[in-house]
């Protein structure tokens, strides 16, 4: 029996363990998780099993367990103690802004990725992608030696092969001065590659150097340079803002400085203080951010620099200090977003410098212009944005440069063609035809972490070392430096940018480390000395490298042009907006099951991507949810999956990027649909199509409203939702905050007997703060990568079985058009009177003295009846053995402290009892007390906006004592007496007293 | 002795003229003749063979989706995270409600001395064996890992742990296995007698030799006799609580829990309703084509067919009172979980199985309420196939409606049943019908000795009467008498 | 007298006893009733049918299954409750849904079951062993005619180990019952 | 029906002697089935008693008995982590540089430390996967080597000697008491109570406010 769980194995060292001939062969098995084909008949091997059921029956008996080796070092490295888990700080890179983490490591293994409490970036929480990196590690797709392609033909070479063909043609480009040699790069805030840059183009003068990014910030720059003539970038302060406008802004989720933005953000949305903040938020497809917004309007992107202009001549009539260009709004809109600007326009003006305006990247560089000149004219600057000098600001954006490398590839001028990263044969912009010009050039080289689409249009590819396995270094997007320092010696090799560029500008090679080492970051100009460096590793920022304030005013030549800019119509016909995807981002992690798994915040939907709808616009265009649509814009057309979600603005498509990938992997291979042949350079953000229903159906596997749900159930979900998600406006609890209370009454049912006593000495309990929670996913992940929650597939999901312990659920409110959006992550409620457990026969679920719910996987026989009697439907079955074909690479993500569970075994939420009870041992053996705060599940480790909080209710100073007690704090379904130690504080909402719901 | 003509409508319930059970020509030697010759045979007719191939096939993929499941996972069936429970248990309830007629009519009938049973009792009481051994099949394959499912029994082991006795699913194992040895007890002991018949009337020494072991060395002795009916009749008052509380706690499996739709008090007399309502019409589906085909009209007379129908017609509107009532309380209760359970049952993704349910359970009985009905084989015949299908639905309703929509929307989800799901429930079929086939072939399907004496020539002149068959203070035979020779 | 008797069974094999048929229940209740009044003891009737009367015709005292029962129902009544309460509240308690370690109510299912099959297990156990089962062999079973006593005729055995036994007088006894045949069957 | 019928079959007389034997064997049957799996299917029968050849004929009565070197030179981190570990050959070099430096028995030990590939050691005491178990938080509190290893100074083949069973777990973690002893005790082999161990211990617990736990989450996570 135990032989169905996931053994622990002991290795001397990486290299070691990959030598074996049963590693390798594992290594190359197929992706697990996808179960579709279990359920499948029609395979042999399925046919097969029946025919030998009778027998199978027979063999199901257990004996003593495999013999297991014990294989201690040789030489054991000083303060390293099999089995016990080691804390790394290094940072993650994600299109040129960076987030410090902090990855636990058993044995010398990565297995959880957590935020670095001291990264200003991250101050301690970390983004669901960033979580699930240690899967991306561990990808057995992920490439392993440098692939030579030619003439149709592709090898398998060694690194002696690489490098016999690299040194010296790099010796040859050196010779010719770098002619002919044009390197594209992904977008990177290095410090080091930067230094290396300036070497490389002083030996390669010749040498061109290209970036692309495809979901870039290029607009918010040029914005800049229009206000201010200066390459600046806004750092925004949200824990000043009293009232926020964001314009298609993407301040909670998509920013890169996002975790720290929701931190403050939700900081002043619990309404404690005595203050609570007010956003407006006007966008064309529901987002993380205007489902938090306290207004949103749901409005065209090309309306967008209208209704700016519209608050612009608002925030004139409220007396602000507004540019004589921009005092009349640039063309009428309809009435409600009239109303909106007028609110907005409004509060703003009270709000005075406490206010800030936001514009999103898809937005026109004129609109981010126009927003530093209102957030100049409202005081904002010094108090809730600031501006400091863009590291690289002198750059062309990236449409400009990648069109600049296509002509030269056209015209025949590149010689050699380096790309480091990214995925440009997939993701630049179709005109460009970028991947078939690859080919133009006589030798192309790719450095990527799998053989990707532009890897196979390449003459070499090059393995690149994930960021775990590699040296480096990089920025967040205020400036501060960390160092990226491996936590295992990579696992297939691979090479990382820094090597390559050292090594083609022909510096003396040294290891990646050294180049790092070498790097003034701390702008004092030298290197970091030693204290210092390993002061940086281990805190895993650079101390004072945050990038300075600058002082910047707005040019007056600037409103001019922008008023003219803003007139500009939305023009008719349909609007498609690109949008990033909140699990796959731009389509560099398609290969990662963790994220394809994910259910999307708004539309809930799961291995796939869609096109999304409003369903007026639906009803318009004839379009059924999961009906298959044709997009034309041109000549261009896609084929894509309708999906009709609530709030998306009327005329407009949302348009997910990052799938129908071809070369990603067997996770990512034809999930989804690729969006980026209607995606043009001259417009990358939002394109006009034509839309045609093709009548076809697809399923789109959702987590939530698994089938489209009829009538009835919709009319009793809105009857519903009131008592499950308990909201207040912020006047009227600022007024009487015991309203909540006392509206909702939880009468304390009589019990049928003496209620039971719990002798433990905590009582664990956790509150889950609804006004804080963004529902931006982080937890669930955080959860399925501490807990070994395996993937279980498309088809799986589709048919309700998702494995995910902590689930967020959404919920709309309101009008289709404008529905205002809840969120409720629901976990194990840990009832005190759970009614999973008095069904159990075998008593596999019971209560523990801490007044946990504890499932005890290797006592459960699988009768279900605990999911059924379960009010919140939180348990998790496991219809399959999901980690089946899991390869022994893969099983290296394990968490050594949590029970791999077997097949026809429930699971649920355990409060992350392997940390309580890690933590109860340590103390214990110290003979200390548990301070409050020092156990914290995984889920409210990682939560950006702290709206998870868990602790011992019986200690009534307790953080989660007092919000127990809290005014706003309910229990779900109280009424049925099952006393959950959950419990949930209610949403506040802020609403402007002026306008009525935009 | 006096015989009856077969022409006698004896199915007139007059008080004053009671009728006669057995009609025709028929003495003990024919009457024995009769139903010992299709036991007899030495080999059956065509049909049998035809019969028992497609049962015993069906048996076959029964297994084979077994080992299926065994290898691969519940997976294999439609269920998902709301509804954990799908076919699995529906087909559980369903089979042991099937169970309860047997029981019923051997048991209760005969406490409430109603001689008409002893034509059936043989065959019900086998239906519930087979069809107990089909129920019993479902809670235990239907867990996670079967190969543990001995957990559920109070066993001393490593672990020092016992199972949960506060858990339903756990009183179903007790309740199940209970009641399926009870009747084993009670079938096999009724048929001590006959199977001395046989061993009697064996022409060969296979036949002579296995019968004989069965039979115990029966000699119908009188001082054996006496013990005889006294232990079947004790066996009978036993049987009849066992036979209402085994259903009531298949019912505690849901009115014990949580879940609207499920957490009703209703359900425990509202099950054992409908367990006699689908028994019974599981007794008339098999009984009246055999009838009709081993020509055993004077047997199994119109009579007991429409006392069957009676029964059927009175459970069903017992039946019927329960739906209503449910929607009802659902209402009343002023509790707007409990409410939209009911509604979304009528309305609601899964009406379709809910109105099937009504038109099967609540409708098409309703057709018995005329006599034509009730003593036409084919029409009686085609409402209780009816109602056996009803009665699955029923069950699948409560269980699959119930949990796809519980409290949080959020969670609500749909059951789409597998190829798996589908064959396993054909194969259960399967099951139950070859073991019936098997008992046709080697066993007598009429308790002869019963049935015997309900005959004139059964009764005597004096002396007061235990159980049996035979009924205190009431002297049956007399009016048998007299009908008989009037009829004559 | 007892000599020649004596002599007659020493040449021959052992007689079992003599067996008469009727073919009429009353006849059977009648014979029954003459042979217990000329006090045998060792002397039985056997039906088809169970024949009522039969047991105040041949003097059968009430059976004691029922006590059985009783028996078998109190020990699992007692088993039931002791099990479910040493099980789940004393041995390995576990804490339930907040509920108390044992309640009566939730006991009540189990203890009832394990009533019933205890008490029926009780009587069929009894009946086995009170009526000697399973016993293939017995002299009767020797007779051609015996076969139809599970079919349609009515006997009565005497048996020749009853004190009273006297082969021609039982012999008349029977007949003059009214006995279709009579006849000696041997051990 | 009967009449034609060829003679029927006769039970010989002995046939009755089935009842007897019915009877014994509904006695001895369930009774044996009972003893057998009882007997068979324990741990105490299964598991204790493992001992199975290592690559290493390493004899801990030698080093622990004899030179009597203490547990924690080489399992160093019973005290503060989960696993006790195994050594590193590091370890056994310490000694082994000079001492017995040609010995046949430590080719394999000399090989690891030359090649730096690990001595594949055999595990004895070998839990589920699904139990975990943390030596730091029993040897801190008092619960000796012994009680769950045995005499390991006595043993020139490390074995299995306790059941490690769940239920065997439970009876300490339910009374404790006669197994505690002073932390400083835990690795003496051969260390008695002073008094009634019973007491003894009782005393200890208290003082140390050690309350061992019976939650299933306290082992099963």
């Amino acid at each position: 029996m135990s032989g169905e769980n996931g053994k622990r194995a002991h290795w001397r060292s990486l290299d070691e363990l990959a030598d074996t001939p049963e590693f390798r062969e594992l290594v190359s098995a197929e992706f697990p998780g996808l179960e579709e084909d279990i359920a499948d008949p029609a395979t042999r091997r399925e046919f097969v099993k029946i025919l030998g059921a009778s027998l199978g029956m027979v063999g199901l008996t257990s004996c003593r367990w495999p013999k297991e080796m014990i294989l201690p070092f040789a030489s054991q490295p000083a303060g390293r103690a099999p089995g016990v888990a080691v804390q790394y700080a290094t940072a993650m890179e994600l299109c040129g802004a960076t987030v410090g983490l902090l990855v636990t490591s058993y044995d010398g293994r990565p297995v959880k990725i957590e935020g670095n409490p001291l990264h200003p970036a991250s101050l301690g929480a970390a983004s669901a992608p960033a979580q699930a990196a240690v899967l991306e590690l561990y990808d057995p797709a992920r490439s392993r030696q440098p692939v030579r392609r030619e003439g149709g033909k592709e090898a398998r070479q060694s690194w002696e092969d690489f490098d016999a063909f690299a040194t010296p043609h790099f010796n040859g480009l050196r010779a010719s001065r770098g002619r002919g040699l044009a390197i594209l790069s992904e977008a990177s805030s290095s410090p080091t590659l930067a230094r290396l840059r300036v070497g490389l183009v002083e030996a390669l003068p010749e040498a061109r150097w290209y970036g692309w990014e495809p979901l870039s910030r290029d607009n918010e720059l040029e914005g800049a340079r229009l206000a201010f003539g200066r390459s600046v970038r806004g750092v925004p302060d949200l824990s000043r803002a009293r009232v926020i406008v964001s314009l298609d802004g993407d301040l909670l989720a998509g920013h890169p400085d996002a975790l720290r933005l929701a931190r403050e953000f939700a900081a002043t949305r619990r309404g404690d203080g005595g203050e609570m903040n007010r956003l407006f938020a006007a966008e064309p497809v529901p987002s993380v951010t205007g489902a938090a917004a306290d207004h949103r309007l749901a409005l065209a992107a090309g309306s967008i620099p209208a209704l700016a202009s519209s608050i612009a001549a608002g925030l004139a009539a409220h007396g602000v200090a507004v540019p004589e260009a921009l005092r009349k709004p640039a063309r009428a809109l309809d009435a409600r977003a009239e109303r909106f600007a007028a609110a907005a326009a409004a509060d703003l003006a009270v709000a005075r410098g406490r206010s800030l305006i936001v514009a999103g990247p898809r937005q026109p560089a004129e609109v981010h212009a126009l927003a530093w000149i209102l957030n100049e004219a409202l005081g904002a600057f010094g108090a809730t944005l600031r501006a400091v000098d863009d590291p690289d600001g002198d750059r062309e954006s990236h449409v400009q440069s990648v069109t600049g490398l296509a002509g030269r590839l056209r015209a025949g001028e590149v010689e050699t063609l380096l790309i480091l990263g990214g995925n440009a044969a997939y993701d630049a912009p179709a005109d460009l035809g970028l991947a078939d010009l690859i080919g133009r050039a006589r030798v192309s080289i790719h450095l990527s972490l799998h053989d990707n689409e532009t890897s196979r249009r390449c003459a070499w590819h090059v393995p690149r070392a994930h960021f775990l396995e590699s040296w480096g270094d990089a920025r967040a997007w205020d400036g501060t430096v960390s160092v990226q320092q491996p936590l295992i010696e990579a696992l297939y090799g691979g090479r990382t940018p820094l090597e390559l560029v050292a090594a083609l500008s022909g510096a003396r090679v040294e290891s990646a480390r050294d180049l790092v080492r070498a790097t003034p970051t701390d702008g004092s100009g030298s290197p970091l000395g030693e204290a210092g460096w390993r002061r940086a590793l281990h805190d895993g920022v650079v101390e004072g490298s945050g990038l300075p304030p600058v002082r910047v005013s707005v040019r007056a030549e600037a409103a001019g042009p922008v008023a003219a800019r803003l007139g500009v119509g939305a023009g008719r016909g349909t609007e498609a907006v690109f949008l990033a995807d909140a699990s796959v981002h731009d389509g560099r992690f398609a290969n990662n099951a963790w994220l394809q798994e994910l259910p999307d915040p708004i539309t809930r939907v799961t291995w796939d991507n869609a096109a999304l709808v409003g369903p007026a616009t639906a009803a318009e265009l004839g379009v059924r949810h999961g009906e298959m649509v044709a997009l034309t814009a041109g000549e261009r057309s896609i084929e894509i999956a309708a999906c009709v979600v609530p709030g998306v603005a009327e005329g407009v498509i949302g348009l997910p990027l990052g799938y129908g990938r071809r070369a990603a992997g067997p996770v990512g291979d034809g999930v989804g649909f690729d969006v980026y042949p209607l995606r043009v350079s001259e417009a990358p953000h939002a394109v006009k199509v034509d839309v045609r229903g093709l009548g076809r159906s697809y399923v789109l596997a959702s987590t939530q409203d698994h089938h489209a749900i009829d009538a009835i159930g919709m009319e009793e979900r809105g009857r519903r939702i009131g008592e499950l998600i308990v909201e207040a406006e912020w006047a009227e609890y600022r007024r009487d905050p015991d309203a909540i209370r006392r509206e909702r009454h939880e009468p304390k049912p009589l019990a049928l007997f003496g209620e039971l006593e719990y002798g433990g000495d905590h009582q664990w309990g956790m509150t889950i703060d609804l006004s804080a929670c963004i529902g931006c996913n982080a937890c669930a992940v955080a959860c399925q990568a501490e807990n070994n929650i395996p993937v279980v597939g498309k088809k799986q999901v589709a048919r309700g079985r998702e494995m995910h312990w902590i689930r967020v659920d959404r919920y709309f409110k309101g009008s289709p058009e404008a529905p205002a959006v809840a969120f409720q992550p629901v976990a194990c409620q840990h009832c005190e009177n759970a009614p999973c457990e008095s069904v159990c026969p075998v008593a596999a679920t019971v209560h523990s003295s801490e007044g946990l719910n504890s499932m005890v996987y290797n006592r459960c026989v699988g009768t279900r009846y605990c999911s059924n009697n379960c009010p919140y439907k939180v348990r998790r079955f496991n219809y399959f053995n999901y980690f089946k074909r899991t390869s022994q690479v893969e099983k290296m993500a394990f968490n050594p402290d949590v029970t791999v569970r077997a097949r026809g075994v429930m699971e649920k939420c355990t409060f992350c009892v392997q940390r309580i009870e890690s933590v109860k041992i340590a103390a214990k053996n110290e003979r200390r007390p548990i301070a409050d705060g020092a156990i914290v599940p995984a889920c409210a480790q990682t939560c950006p906006t702290e709206a998870i909080v868990f602790g011992d209710l019986r200690d009534p100073s307790s953080r989660v004592s007092q919000l127990h007690r809290h005014p706003r704090a309910y229990s779900l379904l109280a009424e049925l007496n099952v006393q959950p130690r959950n419990r949930y504080l209610a949403k506040l909402r802020n609403p402007s007293s002026g306008a009525e719901e935009a | 002795m006096a015989t009856v003509p077969a022409v006698v409508d004896n199915s007139l319930e007059d008080p004053r003229r009671r009728a006669p059970l057995v009609l025709g020509e028929n003495d003990f030697t024919t009457v024995t003749e009769k139903v010992c010759a299709i036991a007899e045979r030495p080999r059956p007719p065509r049909e049998w063979y035809i019969a028992f191939a497609i049962s015993a096939s069906l048996a076959a993929v029964l297994l084979a989706m077994l080992g299926h499941l065994f290898l691969t996972g519940i997976g294999v069936w439609g269920l998902n995270m709301p509804v954990a429970w799908g076919f699995d248990i529906t087909n559980f309830v369903f089979w042991v409600g099937i169970g309860h007629a047997g029981t019923l009519i051997s048991a209760i009938l005969f406490l409430f001395r109603q001689k008409w049973r002893t034509a059936i009792n043989r065959f019900a009481e086998s239906m519930t064996i087979f069809a107990v051994i089909c129920a019993g099949l479902f809670p235990a394959v239907h867990v996670g890992r079967p190969w543990l499912a001995y957990w559920l029994f109070p066993l001393p082991n490593q672990m020092q742990m016992w199972p949960n006795f506060r858990s339903p699913l756990l009183w179903d194992v007790f309740a199940v296995s209970t009641y399926f040895t009870v009747s084993l007890l009670f079938w096999y002991v009724g048929m001590i007698p006959d199977l001395a018949t046989l061993r009697d009337r064996a022409t060969t020494r296979i036949r002579s030799v296995v019968y004989g072991i069965l039979s115990l060395g029966w000699r119908g002795s009188g001082r054996h006799w006496h013990r005889y009916e006294r232990a079947y009749l004790l066996l009978a008052a036993l049987a009849t609580p066992l036979v209402l509380s085994v259903h009531s706690v298949v019912s505690f499996d849901f009115a014990v829990s949580q879940l609207p739709g499920w957490h009703t008090t209703i359900f425990p007399p509202y099950f054992v309703a409908g367990a006699i309502f689908g028994g019974f019409a599981m007794v008339l589906t098999l009984l009246i084509p055999i009838r009709s085909y081993l020509d055993l009209g004077e047997l199994v007379t119109t009579r007991h067919l429409e006392n069957m129908a009676k029964i059927v017609l009175a459970t069903g509107m017992m039946v019927g009172y329960a739906y209503g009532m449910e929607f009802f309380i659902a209402w009343y209760s002023g509790n707007p979980y409990e409410s939209f359970a009911f509604v979304n049952r009528a309305l609601g993704p899964y009406a379709w199985a809910y109105w099937t349910m009504i038109f099967c359970n609540v409708i098409a009985p309703q057709l018995l309420w005329w006599r034509r009905a009730r003593t036409t084989p084919w029409m009686l015949w085609g409402v209780a196939v009816l109602v056996n299908v009803g009665m699955w639905f029923e069950r699948f309703v409560i269980i699959v409606t119930s949990l796809s929509r519980d409290y949080l929307p959020s969670s609500w989800g749909y059951f789409k049943p597998t190829w798996v799901d589908l064959l396993t429930l054909a194969g259960s079929f399967g099951l139950f019908f070859m073991l019936f086939l098997l008992f046709l072939r080697f066993v007598p399907m009429f308790a002869i000795a019963e049935v015997k004496s309900v005959m004139p020539a059964g009764g005597l002149e004096i002396g007061p009467h235990h159980g049996h068959g035979q009924y205190w203070g009431e002297i049956p035979h007399q009016h048998d008498r007299q009908f008989g020779e009037e009829g004559a | 007298m007892s000599e020649p008797r004596l002599s007659v069974v020493a040449e021959g094999p052992k007689l079992y006893g003599l067996l008469a048929e009727f073919d009429s229940v009353g006849k059977l209740l009648a014979a029954a009733e003459r042979v217990r009044e000329a006090g045998f003891t060792r002397f039985d009737a056997h039906s088809p049918i169970p024949v009522h009367g039969l047991d105040e015709a041949m003097g059968i005292r009430p059976s004691r299954l029922p006590l059985l029962v009783l028996g078998g129902g109190a020990s699992g009544l007692g088993a039931g409750l002791l099990l479910q309460w040493w099980t789940n509240a004393v041995d390995y308690p576990f804490m339930i849904s907040g509920k108390p370690l044992f309640g009566l109510p939730a006991a009540i299912p189990v203890t009832f079951e394990l009533t019933i099959l205890l008490s029926a297990l009780g009587v069929v156990g009894g009946l086995v062993v009170a009526n000697g089962w399973p016993q293939f062999h017995h002299p009767l079973f020797a007779s051609e005619r015996f076969r139809r006593a599970t079919t349609d005729r009515f006997f009565v055995s005497v048996e020749a180990a009853d004190p009273r036994f006297e082969l021609e007088t039982v012999r008349g006894l029977l007949e003059s019952a009214g006995a279709s045949h009579v006849e000696e069957v041997e051990d | 029906m009967t009449s034609g019928s060829p003679p029927r079959l006769l039970f010989p007389k002995w046939t009755n002697w089935i009842r007897p034997a019915l009877a014994a064997v509904f006695v001895i049957t369930p009774a044996y089935l009972v003893l057998l799996v009882w007997l068979g299917a324990s741990p105490q029968s299964t598991d204790v008693g493992y001992a199975p050849v290592q690559p290493v004929a390493y004899s801990h009565a030698l080093h622990a008995g004899e030179l009597g070197i203490d547990c924690r030179y080489c399992h160093t981190t019973v005290e503060t982590a989960a696993h006790a570990a195994v050594p590193p050959t590091q370890t056994c070099m310490n000694c082994h540089a000079k001492i017995r430096t040609e010995s046949p028995k430590l080719i394999a030990v000399r090989e690891s430390h030359a090649t730096g590939m690990p001595v594949p050691w055999v595990r004895v005491h070998d839990l589920p996967d699904y139990v975990h178990f943390n030596h730091s938080a029993h040897v801190k509190r008092g619960v000796g080597c012994v009680e769950c290893h045995g005499r390991v100074d006595k043993m020139e083949v490390v074995t299995q000697v306790e059941p490690l069973s769940m239920g065997w777990c439970l009876d300490c973690h339910r009374d404790p008491d006669a197994r505690l002893r002073p932390p400083d005790a835990v690795t003496t082999m051969d260390w008695v109570a002073p008094e009634d161990p019973e007491a003894y211990g009782k005393q200890l617990r208290v003082a140390r406010n050690i309350n061992p736990p019976t939650d299933c989450g306290a082992c099963h996570r």
